[in-house]
């Protein structure tokens, strides 16, 4: 049976258990299971937040055709992406993959392809919110993003 | 046809979404910024690093020498930065 | 503050969702959360369970030494890894490795390194509990699993 | 010293752990082998396929070219099938 990712774009947080146990519950097929936790980051203390812009119904369609390329280069037994957007603090969770199959390289492969080609197609934007002072700038894309995607073609 | 923007173009642009009328002289997506450059000051700048446009069709990530064809909606956005 | 790695060699099964908790909780400085959960697999249907030898003592001696040199060899926030024993039926948890850092890329290598060192260096052994009559072999070790850890040298 | 077994090695001697006291010739990991498969028939079939035995001293993972020098345990098994 082909599988079919569950792809997701929401306000809300996510339960990365819930979504796990959903691709392993009741088999006896899958060896591993890589989950990819992105967070909002703030080293400097100078964020209250970061608020994530995406293009509605974009951001699904590009997701699901990034989850449909990873299920056509690796043989998975499930796939899962959530990404959230809306004012996200310090901490707390922005987007989450969970790979499973029936051996290892396969999952790690295609989380890791999955956060690179997410990165730079997946139509999201971050921008600051700071401690002192309203909104900062928008978060720029690195170039490094462009050179990790690379490594996939 | 449908524009949308996202992220610091749409901040420059000063709307979301507009709704215009495609001159028949444009083809592509790149005639469709020069079009675009000309409405006001506020397009001109929201295009003015032309390298920094990223350009959707239709949902669909494209080049600027796409043809525009049947496609209802174009979307400008500066490089992605989610996950 | 030098990181320093939770190892845990234990019966019991262990829970992922308080894993990554531990090392995410209260910080800012987290970017990227990478878990690594083995299963016990059993597509044929042959399989009650595996039952997992382990030289105690040595089995926490050599994991902690590979976390260590994954420390030193990525960027790392906070490492966990997790090994159980004794018999573990198809479909149940085996091993779990989580990565935490700032950078995703740290999180991915480090825990995917640790997987593919600790199945060649790690001193566990998987012997087969069959459906039809009692024990079965024990699992030969793969040649591709010393591919694998010669990829990180 | 003390020896230890695992796996199908320890199947194979019959007991999972024994304390020998090690003759003056016996220097190296590979000598150890060879003192260990004069014991009985079992020592000697565990050992038979000797390149599949992997060796730890005190613990740590060695070569069979290692000398034993202090180390008090000395354990021997299949190649590891863990994770």
């Amino acid at each position: 049976m082909p599988v079919v990712a569950k792809v997701k774009v929401q306000l809300e947080d996510f339960d990365v258990q819930a979504e796990s146990h959903r691709l392993t519950s009741g088999r006896r097929d899958v060896g591993a299971l890589v989950s990819f936790t992105g967070l909002c980051r703030d080293e400097a203390g100078t964020l209250t937040a970061l608020e994530l812009e995406h293009y509605p119904g974009m951001a699904e369609a590009e997701l699901s055709r990034i989850a449909g390329e990873a299920i056509e280069r690796w043989p998975l037994t499930g796939l899962t992406v959530i990404h959230r957007y809306g004012k996200i603090p310090p901490g707390d969770n922005i987007v989450l993959v969970v790979a499973a199959s029936s051996h290892r390289r396969a999952a790690f492969e295609a989380a890791d392809f999955l956060m690179d080609y997410l990165k730079t197609r997946a139509p999201f934007w971050k921008k600051e919110h700071l401690v002192e002072g309203g909104t900062g700038a928008w978060v720029e894309a690195k170039a490094g993003d462009d050179k990790d995607a690379a490594r996939w073609t | 046809m449908n524009i949308r923007y996202f992220a610091w173009v749409r901040e420059r642009v000063g709307v979301e979404e507009e709704t215009i009328d495609l001159p028949g002289n444009v083809k592509t997506v790149a005639d469709l910024i020069t079009h675009l450059k000309g409405i006001d000051d506020y397009h001109a700048a929201a295009f003015e690093e032309e390298d920094a446009i990223r350009v959707a069709l239709d949902q669909v990530h494209v080049e600027t020498d796409e043809e525009i064809g049947d496609a209802r909606e174009a979307a400008f956005f500066p490089p992605m930065t989610g996950g």
